[in-house]
C-alpha cells in the first residue's frame, strides 16, 4: 500500500476549520482527524477544538530544568566553597546561604530556560528538512491542511477540500 | 570540589565570625596607636614607602589622587570633644593627627565583595591581598569605609624608581604592576620571616621579636604592635603581649560593635566600630589639657 | 487622531511587504548611520587601547574614586534592557496585544543593551586579561571565584539574562524568519533557511511555540527583576552611605523600566520615521507607551522620595550628610538636573497634546534617558567622593578617555541595532497578523458567540462549524497569493 | 671596556635579580632583636663570602640627613642597602628614626648623583679623572701654588668627628682659620644666650622630667636640636604624669600642632610675652625675682598684661593660664627657638624667655649641665647663618681666591640681598665636595664627587646628645655605587698628603686612618678590649659611649631690653620662612619620598604654599588653593594659599626647602624659596641673619598652578576619627600626680 501526502490551501481560517471539522466527522471514511496537520501563518489556539487536544511537553521540561538548576546550583556552589576554604571573608561562613540563594535562583532560571528551549526544539520537530509539500503562501496568509494517508484516500480528500473552496491542492506520493 | 566536604564539615562551614568562624586563628595581629603620643611627624609613612616598595607617583598623579600612601597621617582641625570649633579664632589645641593604616578588620567589608577572592582573611587574622589573583575590579576599595586600599592606576616601575633607585627595592615583596589593588599588610614579609625563624627554632613568635616598619620607626613609640590572641587566654602559658594588655587595659574587645566598658572614660576606641568591621587597630584618644 | 491601535483592514500581504522592505536595500541614510556608529566605536576603541596600555588612571579614576562613568553607564545599559522584557513578557502574559507591533525591536534592544552593558565590567577591570577568573571553572589549584561577591552575582545574572533574552528574541522571531526565508533570495535565503530551523507553521510547532513563549515570558519577568536587583546589590550590599539603601532593588528596577520605556519611545519614533512603519507603530500605541512611561516615572519618583525620606528620618548621620551634599555639593548641578529630567519632565507625558507630538516626544524621550544616566552617575560618584572617611573626600571629573568609551558604547549599541534591523524584521509580522485577526474576530459579536460555544463545548458533536463564514470583510488578501 | 665582571657589577646584577621576586621567609632580618638587642650586629668587615643571597644582614652606621646624628641600622641584602632603621644602641634616637632618616637610602641611590669629578673648562663643567682633579687642586691650592692661608676658606655644614680633625689639619696646613659653618636651621642665638647666662651652650634639657614645657617657637619635635631624640623624650613627657606643652609662635609648627595650648603671637614680641608671664608669676603667684638684677626686676614689674596681650596678639587669659601652669606644676622647662631668635633683637628676646627658667628654678632641675666632652677635637663645629653674612662680606671684600664647599649650599640658602651668587664669581677657584649638582656645586670650578653616607667611613659627635654621650660610627653599608666617587676622609687625606703634613702620609685611606685613630683611643673607651675587638665592637654597636665629666651651670643674668611692636608701613605682613621636618633647609628636596610625603600641617606635597589666617584671607579675598604674590623689599615669590587657624593674622608663612634652581629632577623648579626674599637684617648681638624680620605685602595672583594636597576634609564632621579627652580624665584613668 502506497502512501500519499496531500496539502490543501485555504484563503481563510474558517474554511480550513470547516474542512477539518468535516474530517473529524469522518466525511472521508478511513481518514482520522489525527492524521491532519494544520499549517498556518499565525497561531490558532482554537484549532484544538477540531483537532482535539494534542499534548505539549514543554512545561514539564521547564520544571525539570528548574529543579536541576537549583539542585545543581546548590551543590556546585557549596562543594566549590567547601574545597576553597580560604574563602571565609568578612567574618562570613564558608558556605553562606543567602548569597548562594541568589546564584541558585539565577541557575534555576538559566537551566529552566535552556531545558525549555531544548524541549521546544524537540517537541516542535525543528532542525528537520521541510517536507516538499510546503507552500510559501502559508507563511503569508493562507491556511494549509496536510494529511499523510493511504493513496486511496487522496481523491476523496481532494473533493472535500474543493467543497471548502480550497485555493490550491497539491499531492505527492511517498515512496 | 568535593561533596563529601560539604556534608562532613557542614556545621563548621556554616559558622560566621560571631560563632568563631572557620579559622583556627594562629595569631591575631593587631595594633594600639596612642594618639597622646603620636606627633604626626610622618616617619611611619615614609618608613612604609621604604619597606613596602610603594611607588612615588609624582605631583600630577598625586593631584589626580592616584598616590599610594598605605599609611597616612590624617590631620583634622576640629575637635568636637572639646567644644564647637567654628567660633574659635585659632586652633589653640593644635592639630588632630591620626595615623591610618589598613585596620585589618576581622569582619572586613573589602573581603566579601572581591569577585575572585583576591582578598581574604589569613589564619594570622590578617586581611591579605593576593596581588597575583587581583583582577582590579576595585570594589574592595569602594567598600572600605576607611579608604585604605590603593590601586595601581599605572605601571609605576619606570617612573618611580629610575636607575639606580630601583636598587633600594625590598626583594621580600613584589613591585605591583598596573591594575592591582594594594594596601598595608602589617608588613607581612616581616611576619613571615619571624614565623619561619620561630619554626626553625621550634618555638612561638615572641612578642616584640619583629615590628612593622611604622611601629619600628615611630619616634615616640606611639604604635604598639603584636598578637592580640593572648588576650583571650590571659595567663595561659603564653602570657599576654604588650598590645593585648593595652587592649585589656582600655577594655576594648574584638567582635563588638559597641564596647561595653566598665570605665567609660578609658581611652581605647576603634574607628567606625559601629559599622561592625571589627578592626584590629585600637586607637587611644588624644589628650589635651584645657 | 486615529483611535484604533492598528488598522484592522490592513492586508496581510501588505504587512509582509512593508516589513520585508525594511530589511532590504539600505538607503544612504542607513550607511551614514552605520558610519557614525563606527566612528563613535572607533573613539572608544582608541580610548580603550590607550587605557589598556597605560593603566586605569588615564581616565582620571583615582583614590577614592575607583569607579565612575564605566559603572554608571553599565547600570544605565542594564537598566535600558528591561524595557524589552516589560513589553514582551509582562504585556504578553497580561494579553495587552498593543505590544505586538513594537515588542520585537524592544526585545532586540534588551539583547543589545545587555551586550553593551556586559562590555563595561570588562572595560573597567584593572587587569581585564584576567577577566575569566570571575567565571566558575574547574582549576587544578582548586581556586574558585568568590560567590559572595555581588560582582560574581552580576556575572551570573547577566549571563543568564543575556542567554534568556537572546533565546526569547530568537524564538519569538522564528515564524518571522520563516516568512523571510519564503521571500528571500540569494545569501539571505540560505541565512534565513538556517535561522528559521525548518519552521513551517504546523500546529505542533505552534502549540509548542505558544507554551515555550509563555513559559519563557513567565520566567523572564522574575529574571529581569532579579537582574537589576543584583546590579543594585553592587551598591546595596556595600556599607557605603548612599549605596547601602534597602530600597535600591525596587528603585533600580523602576529606574530600569523607566529608561527602557523612554528608549522604546526614541526607537519607536526613529523606526516609524525611517522605515515608514506608520501603519504598525501607530499613534495610539505611542500614546499607550507614553502613558506607561509616565506611570513608571511616577513610581521612580516615589521611590526616590522615599529614599530621601528614609535617609532623612534614618538618623544615619553620614548618609544624611551625603544626601545634603548631593543637593548642595559639587555634584548638585547634576543631581538637580537628574531630578528635573527624571521627575518633572515626564509630566509632559501627562498631556495628550504633547504626548502625541512626535518631535516633542523624541526630544523628551532622549532627555528622560539623559536624566536616567545622570541618576546612575549620581548613585556611583557622590558616594565615592564623600563617604565615611572625611580625609578621603575628593571630587574628580572624568576626562576624555572615560567619555570616549561611554560615547563609543552608544556607537556599539547603534551598530548592533542597525545590523539587527536589516537582518531580523523589526516588526513582528506574524503577531501583527494575529493582532488583526483577533481584533477583527472579537469585534464581531457572532464570532464571540461562536467562540463562547466552542469554549464550552470543545468537541462539537456535529454540524459544520459556522466559523464566521460569510462575514469576511477584509479577509486576508487573496491578491497576495 | 673590559669584559670582566667585577665584584660590584656582580652585586648589582644580584640585586637586580632580586627585584620583584617574593622571597618572604628566606630572610633573617632579626640578626638584631629589636626590642631585646640580644643578638650581635655583624660588621661589614666580615669577608664577603658571608654575604648570602636572600639573607639580609643589618649593619650599624650613622644617619647624616641632618646634624642630629642618629644611629642607624642598614639592612643589607645581596650587597645592597635596602632599609634604614634606628639603632637601639644609640642614646640619641634609641632605635627610632624620622622620615628624613628613613629616606637616607634615597639620597644614596639618588639618580641625580654626581658620578665623576668635573672641572670647569671654557665655562662648562667637563668630566675629568681624579688624577687630573687632584693635579688641578695641587696647582691651585698646593704648596707651590702661592696661595696664602688668608685667601683660602672652607665653607661647610656641621662637621664633627675625625672628618673635622682632618679638616682642621688641612686648614692648619693651609695656614688658614677661615672655616665657615653654615646651617639655616640652627639655634645659634639661644646658644649664645645659654653661654652667657648658664655657661654652657647646649645644656641637657630634661623634657622627661618637666611637667610643663613652654616653648617659644622651638619646634623641638620637628626641626630643633635633635628631633628624634626630643620625640623620644616627648613620649616620656607625655606619659603619666602627663606634662603640659605650651607653644608660643607665629605659625603652627609640628610641635605647636601637638601643644595643649598653642598661642599665636606677632613675630618679635615673644620676649614681651615672656616678661608678662614673669610678671604674673611674680605678682599673682609670688615667685621670687630676687635672682634677677634689679633693673630686670623693674622691667618685669613694669609690664601690664593687657597691654602685652594687645601688642603680642596673645590673649590675657592665656598669659595668666600659662603662668598658672608654670607655677603650679614644677619643674617646668622654658625653651626658645627659631621664631623667637630670628629678629634684630633676637638675643634679647631669647634672654627674656630664659629668665623664666631662672625665675621658676628650672636650672639644675630640667636644665642640666651636659658636661665636658673629653675629646674637644671631635666635637661638632656648629654654625648658623652668621657665616653666610660674614662670608658674603668677605667675598665683597674679595678676600678669598679659593673656597672649598662641603655639605652646605649657600647659593640656595642665602637671601638674594646678600648677592652671594654674583660675589662668588669673584672667587677664582671654587671646589665643591658634593654628591649632587646643587646650586653651589653648579657654580664650582672643580666638583669632587663624594661618596654617599652609606658608602663612606666616618665618626660623628652630634652637638646635642642625651644623657649618654657617644661617638657615633659611620661605616659603609655597601660598595660605592660609582667607582669614581671618593669618601670625604679619603680626599682630605689626599689633600694632607699633598701638603705633606706629618703624621698623615702613612695612611693608605681614611679607613686605615680611622683604624689607627681608634687604636689610639684611651683605654677608658676600650673597656679592656683589644684594638681589633674594640673596633669590631664599635662597628657592631655603631656607637662608642664616652664618659663625660660632671659639669655645672652658673646663672648669670644681664639686663634685658625687649622691643615692642614695630610699625607696619608699606609691608603689612610678617614673612615666616617655616622650617619643616622633611624638606629641612632644602637639602632633602631631591628625595622623592620626602617630596611626596605630605607636609605635617598643611598636607601639601611636591610644592610650596603660603599659610594664612582666615581673617587675612578674607581681607585679601583668597581661599585655600588660590595663588598669592608675596613681595618683600628684596623680591617676590608666588605660592598657593593654605588657609587655617594655626597662624597669626599678621603672618604669612612659606616653608623653606623648595624652589631649587638646580639639584636634580625631583627638586628643580618646584615651588619657591622664601629665603631668597628675606631682608638682610642681622641679629644685633650675634650677627645671625634675622630670618623672621622680613615684612611683606601680599596680593592675589593668577592661579597658574593647582595646589596638590592630601586630605579632602579638614574637619572630622563629628565622626569620631580622632577622639580627644581632657587631661583630667587621662589623669583619672591612667594615673597622674
Amino acid at each position: 500500500m502506497r502512501k500519499g501526502r496531500i496539502l490543501a490551501l485555504f484563503s481563510n481560517f474558517d474554511e480550513a476549520f470547516a474542512a477539518i471539522s468535516d474530517i473529524r466527522h469522518y466525511k472521508v471514511p478511513g481518514v482520522s482527524v489525527d492524521d491532519v496537520t494544520v499549517i498556518s501563518p499565525i497561531e490558532h489556539p482554537e484549532i484544538e477544538e477540531v483537532l482535539g487536544e494534542r499534548p505539549s511537553h514543554v512545561p514539564k521540561f521547564t520544571l525539570l530544568g528548574a529543579l536541576t538548576g537549583v539542585t545543581f546550583g546548590f551543590f556546585f556552589l557549596a562543594s566549590a566553597q567547601a574545597t576553597f576554604t580560604v574563602q571565609p571573608q568578612g567574618g562570613k561562613p564558608v558556605i553562606p546561604l543567602p548569597s548562594n540563594f541568589v546564584l541558585m535562583y539565577e541557575m534555576l532560571i538559566l537551566f529552566a530556560m535552556l531545558f525549555t528551549v531544548t524541549a521546544f526544539v524537540i517537541g516542535a520537530r525543528l532542525f528537520r528538512k521541510r517536507k516538499s509539500l510546503y507552500s510559501e503562501k502559508v507563511s503569508l496568509d493562507q491556511v494549509g491542511i496536510e494529511l499523510e494517508v493511504d493513496e486511496k484516500y487522496i481523491e476523496p480528500l481532494k473533493e472535500l477540500f474543493n467543497q471548502h473552496q480550497a485555493l490550491e491542492i497539491r499531492e505527492e506520493v511517498i515512496k | 570540589m568535593s561533596l563529601k566536604n560539604v556534608f562532613t564539615d557542614w556545621s563548621r562551614y556554616r559558622k560566621g565570625i560571631e560563632e568563631g568562624g572557620f579559622h583556627d586563628y594562629e595569631h591575631m595581629w593587631g595594633m594600639a596607636v596612642d594618639l597622646n603620643k603620636c606627633i604626626g611627624c610622618n616617619a611611619c609613612a615614609v618608613a612604609c614607602y621604604a619597606e613596602n616598595n610603594l611607588a612615588v607617583v609624582g605631583e600630577e598623579k598625586f593631584y589626580k589622587g592616584q598616590a599610594m600612601h598605605w599609611m597616612r597621617i590624617e590631620r583634622y582641625w576640629d575637635e568636637p570633644d572639646l567644644g564647637e570649633d567654628r567660633v574659635k579664632e585659632f586652633n589653640h589645641h593644635g592639630a588632630n593627627f591620626i595615623p591610618m593604616m589598613c585596620q585589618n578588620c576581622n569582619a572586613a567589608t573589602c573581603e566579601p565583595v572581591c569577585p575572585v577572592a583576591a582578598t581574604y582573611h589569613t589564619p594570622d587574622g590578617l586581611n591579605a591581598q593576593v596581588y597575583n589573583r587581583c583582577i582590579g575590579s576595585r570594589y574592595c576599595s569602594n567598600n572600605c569605609p576607611y579608604r585604605l586600599r590603593f590601586f595601581n592606576f599605572y605601571s609605576y616601575y619606570e617612573s618611580s624608581w629610575p636607575e639606580p633607585l630601583h636598587m633600594q627595592l625590598n626583594p621580600d615583596l613584589t613591585v605591583r604592576d598596573k591594575g592591582v589593588m594594594e594596601k598595608c599588610t602589617f608588613c607581612v614579609q616581616r611576619i613571615r620571616a619571624a614565623k619561619d625563624k620561630a619554626r626553625r627554632e621550634d618555638r612561638k613568635v615572641r612578642d616584640g621579636e619583629f615590628l612593622p616598619a611604622c611601629a619600628q620607626t615611630c619616634p615616640t613609640g606611639a604604635i604598639t604592635f603584636g598578637d592580640l590572641l593572648t588576650l583571650h587566654t590571659p595567663g595561659g602559658g603564653v602570657g599576654e603581649t604588650k598590645v593585648a594588655q593595652m587592649w585589656r587595659d582600655h577594655q576594648v574587645e574584638l567582635g563588638k560593635t559597641r564596647q561595653t566598658k566598665q570605665n567609660p572614660e578609658l581611652r581605647g576606641y576603634r574607628v567606625f566600630e559601629g559599622l561592625n568591621t571589627d578592626p584590629c587597630v585600637m586607637y587611644l584618644e588624644r589628650v589635651r589639657e584645657v | 487622531m486615529q483611535s484604533k491601535d492598528i488598522n484592522e483592514d490592513i492586508r496581510w500581504a501588505q504587512i509582509n511587504e512593508d516589513v520585508l522592505r525594511s530589511l532590504e536595500n539600505p538607503r544612504m541614510g542607513y550607511w551614514v548611520a552605520v558610519g557614525v556608529c563606527l566612528a563613535l566605536l572607533a573613539l572608544a576603541i582608541i580610548a580603550e587601547i590607550y587605557q589598556y596600555r597605560v593603566g586605569m588612571g588615564v581616565g582620571n579614576l583615582n583614590w577614592p574614586h575607583m569607579w565612575d562613568l564605566y559603572i554608571a553607564t553599565f547600570i544605565f545599559w542594564i537598566g535600558m534592557s528591561h524595557s524589552g522584557t516589560l513589553l514582551s513578557a509582562i504585556l504578553h502574559i497580561t494579553h495587552a496585544d498593543w505590544r505586538k507591533p513594537i515588542y520585537r525591536f524592544a526585545e532586540a534592544m534588551t539583547t543589545f543593551t545587555l551586550m553593551t552593558a556586559a562590555l563595561f565590567p570588562v572595560i573597567h577591570l584593572g587587569r581585564l586579561w584576567n577577566m575569566y577568573w570571575v567565571l566558575p571553572y574547574f582549576s587544578d589549584r582548586g581556586i574558585w571565584p568568590n560567590f559572595r561577591s555581588p560582582l560574581v552575582w552580576d556575572a551570573f545574572a547577566i549571563f543568564t539574562y543575556l542567554t534568556t533574552s537572546a533565546l526569547f528574541l530568537y524564538i519569538g522571531s522564528i515564524p518571522d524568519l520563516a516568512i523571510c526565508r519564503d521571500n528571500a533570495r540569494g545569501w539571505r535565503k540560505k541565512l534565513y533557511t538556517a535561522l528559521s530551523l525548518g519552521w513551517r507553521g504546523d500546529d505542533r510547532q505552534w502549540r509548542n511555540f505558544r507554551k515555550t513563549y509563555l513559559v519563557m515570558a513567565c520566567f523572564l519577568i522574575p529574571l529581569a527583576v532579579s537582574v537589576h536587583s543584583i546590579v543594585s546589590s553592587d551598591f546595596a550590599m556595600s556599607i557605603m552611605p548612599g549605596w547601602h539603601v534597602t530600597t535600591f532593588p525596587p528603585y533600580f528596577v523602576a529606574g530600569a523600566l523607566y529608561s527602557g520605556c523612554a528608549a522604546i519611545i526614541t526607537l519607536f519614533i526613529l523606526l516609524r520615521y525611517f522605515f515608514r512603519f506608520e501603519a504598525y507603530m501607530t499613534m495610539p500605541i505611542l500614546d499607550k507607551t507614553c502613558k506607561l512611561t509616565f506611570a513608571i516615572a511616577m513610581v521612580w519618583t516615589y521611590l526616590n522620595l522615599i529614599e530621601f525620606a528614609s535617609v532623612w528620618y534614618g538618623h544615619d548621620k553620614v548618609a544624611k550628610e551625603l544626601l545634603i551634599a548631593k543637593f548642595t555639593g559639587p555634584y548638585s548641578p547634576y543631581f538637580w538636573a537628574m531630578l528635573i529630567l527624571g521627575s518633572v519632565l515626564p509630566f509632559t507625558l501627562a498631556f495628550e497634546k504633547l504626548r502625541t507630538n512626535i518631535p516633542v516626544m523624541f526630544v523628551v524621550s532622549i532627555l528622560l534617558n539623559v536624566g536616567m544616566w545622570l541618576e546612575r552617575w549620581m548613585i556611583v560618584a557622590p558616594t565615592l567622593s564623600l563617604s565615611y572617611q572625611p580625609f578621603a573626600f575628593d571630587v574628580m571629573w572624568a576626562n576624555w578617555v572615560q567619555w570616549f568609551i561611554v560615547i563609543g558604547s552608544f556607537g556599539w549599541f547603534g551598530l548592533l541595532f542597525l545590523i539587527f534591523v536589516k537582518v531580523i524584521p523589526s516588526v513582528s509580522m506574524y503577531e501583527v497578523k494575529e493582532m488583526i485577526f483577533h481584533r477583527r474576530h472579537i469585534a464581531n459579536k457572532d464570532i464571540a458567540a461562536v467562540m463562547h460555544r466552542r469554549a464550552t463545548d470543545p468537541k462539537p458533536a456535529g454540524g459544520q462549524p459556522s466559523g464566521a463564514s460569510g462575514s469576511t470583510p477584509g479577509t486576508p488578501g487573496l491578491e497576495g497569493a | 671596556m673590559s669584559n670582566k665582571v667585577n665584584r660590584r657589577d656582580f652585586l648589582k646584577i644580584m640585586g637586580w635579580s632580586g627585584v620583584g621576586a617574593t622571597l618572604a621567609g628566606c630572610d633573617l632580618p632579626t640578626t638584631v632583636t629589636l626590642e631585646e638587642g640580644k643578638e650581635e650586629v655583624v660588621s661589614y668587615l666580615m669577608p664577603e663570602e658571608f654575604v648570602i643571597p636572600g639573607i639580609g644582614v643589618w649593619y650599624a652606621s650613622t644617619c647624616l640627613q641632618c646634624p642630629a646624628g642618629c644611629g642607624v641600622h642598614g639592612r643589607v641584602r645581596e650587597g645592597r642597602v635596602l632599609k634604614l632603621e634606628g639603632n637601639p644602641e644609640s642614646p640619641i634616637n634609641r632605635g627610632r628614626l624620622c622620615q628624613m632618616g628613613q629616606s637616607g637610602v634615597q639620597a644614596h641611590y639618588n639618580p641625580d648623583r654626581i658620578t665623576q669629578p668635573m672641572l670647569r673648562k671654557n665655562g662648562g663643567l667637563t668630566p675629568v679623572s681624579w688624577h687630573d682633579a687632584l693635579e688641578v687642586l695641587a696647582q691651585r691650592t698646593g704648596p707651590g701654588s702661592g696661595l696664602t692661608g688668608e685667601r683660602f676658606a672652607w665653607f661647610t655644614d656641621t662637621i664633627s668627628g675625625h672628618q673635622a680633625v682632618l679638616l682642621d689639619a688641612h686648614l692648619k696646613a693651609m695656614g688658614s682659620d677661615n672655616h665657615y659653618v653654615h646651617e639655616v636651621i640652627n639655634n645659634s642665638v639661644t646658644r649664645a644666650v645659654n653661654r652667657d647666662m648658664l655657661g654652657e651652650e647646649q645644656p641637657r634639657l630634661r623634657f622627661d622630667k618637666a611637667r610643663v614645657v613652654l616653648s617659644f617657637g622651638a619646634d623641638f619635635l620637628g626641626t630643633w636640636q635633635s628631633p628624634v631624640h626630643n620625640a623620644t623624650e616627648y613620649a616620656k613627657f607625655r606619659s603619666p604624669p602627663r606634662g603640659v606643652l605650651v607653644q608660643v609662635e607665629p605659625n603652627m609648627s609640628l610641635t605647636g600642632a601637638n601643644a595643649d595650648l598653642w598661642v599665636p603671637v606677632r613675630p618679635g614680641t615673644e620676649g614681651l610675652l615672656a616678661l608678662a608671664i614673669a610678671k604674673v608669676l611674680a605678682t599673682k603667684h609670688r615667685k621670687p625675682l630676687d635672682k634677677l638684677p634689679a633693673a630686670v626686676q623693674e622691667l618685669i614689674l613694669g609690664y601690664d598684661v593687657n597691654e602685652v596681650a594687645r601688642i603680642t596678639g596673645a590673649s590675657g587669659d592665656h598669659i595668666i593660664k600659662i603662668a598658672g601652669w608654670l607655677s603650679e606644676r614644677s619643674p617646668s622647662l622654658v625653651i626658645a627657638g627659631a621664631t623667637a631668635e630670628g629678629h634684630e633683637q633676637g638675643y634679647q628676646i631669647v634672654a627674656a624667655i630664659m629668665l623664666l627658667n631662672i625665675i621658676l628654678g628650672n636650672v639644675g632641675e630640667t636644665i642640666e649641665p651636659a658636661g665636658e666632652f673629653p675629646f674637644p677635637q671631635l666635637t661638632a663645629r656648629t654654625g648658623g647663618t652668621r657665616s653666610l653674612v660674614d662670608f658674603a662680606k668677605a667675598l665683597e671684600e674679595k678676600r678669598y681666591d679659593v673656597v672649598f664647599f662641603r655639605g652646605a649650599n649657600p647659593v640656595y640658602t642665602a637671601p638674594k640681598a646678600l648677592g652671594l651668587a654674583q660675589k662668588l664669581e669673584g672667587v677664582g677657584f671654587k671646589v665643591a665636595f658634593s654628591m649632587f649638582q646643587d646650586e653651589t656645586t653648579a657654580l664650582a670650578d672643580l666638583v669632587l664627587p663624594m661618596r654617599s653616607p652609606a658608602e663612606d667611613w666616618g665618626t660623628h659627635v652630634p652637638a646635642y646628645q642625651g644623657e649618654d654621650r657617644v661617638i657615633s660610627v659611620q661605616q659603609p653599608l655597601m660598595e660605592p655605587l660609582y667607582t669614581e666617587t671618593r669618601g670625604f676622609g679619603d680626599v682630605m687625606l689626599s689633600l694632607l698628603k699633598m701638603h705633606k703634613v706629618a703624621g698623615y702620609s702613612d695612611y693608605e685611606d681614611y679607613y686605615a686612618y680611622l683604624r689607627d685613630a681608634f687604636a689610639a683611643m684611651p683605654a677608658v673607651l676600650k673597656e679592656n678590649h683589644s684594638d681589633d675587638s674594640f673596633w669590631a665592637r664599635a662597628l657592631q654597636k655603631g656607637v662608642i659611649p664616652v664618659p663625660t665629666t660632671q659639669g655645672s651651670l652658673t646663672v648669670k643674668t644681664a639686663a634685658v631690653e625687649v622691643p615692642g611692636d614695630s610699625g607696619r608701613g608699606e609691608y603689612p605682613y610678617f614673612l615666616v620662612p617655616a622650617a619643616r621636618l622633611g624638606m629641612w633647609d632644602g637639602r632633602h628636596a631631591n628625595i622623592p619620598w620626602l617630596q611626596e610625603a605630605p607636609d605635617q600641617i598643611t598636607k601639601v606635597v611636591w610644592n610650596s604654599w603660603a599659610e594664612m589666617h582666615p581673617s587675612t584671607a578674607r581681607k585679601l579675598g583668597v581661599k585655600t588653593g588660590d595663588a598669592v604674590r608675596i613681595a618683600s623689599s628684596q623680591g617676590t615669590i608666588e605660592a598657593n594659599v593654605y588657609v587655617y587657624k594655626g597662624i597669626h593674622p599678621d603672618v604669612i608663612a612659606v616653608p623653606m626647602g623648595r624652589g631649587h634652581e638646580a639639584y636634580g629632577r625631583y627638586a628643580q623648579g618646584r615651588g619657591v624659596n622664601p629665603l631668597k626674599i628675606l631682608d638682610p637684617v642681622t641679629e644685633r648681638k650675634t650677627g645671625e641673619l634675622a630670618l623672621m624680620a622680613t615684612r611683606v605685602q601680599v596680593s592675589r595672583a593668577s592661579n597658574e598652578k593647582v595646589m596638590v594636597k592630601l586630605g579632602g576634609s579638614e574637619s572630622q564632621l563629628g565622626r569620631k576619627i580622632v577622639a580627644t579627652v581632657t587631661a583630667d580624665v587621662f589623669e583619672r584613668t591612667e594615673g597622674g600626680a
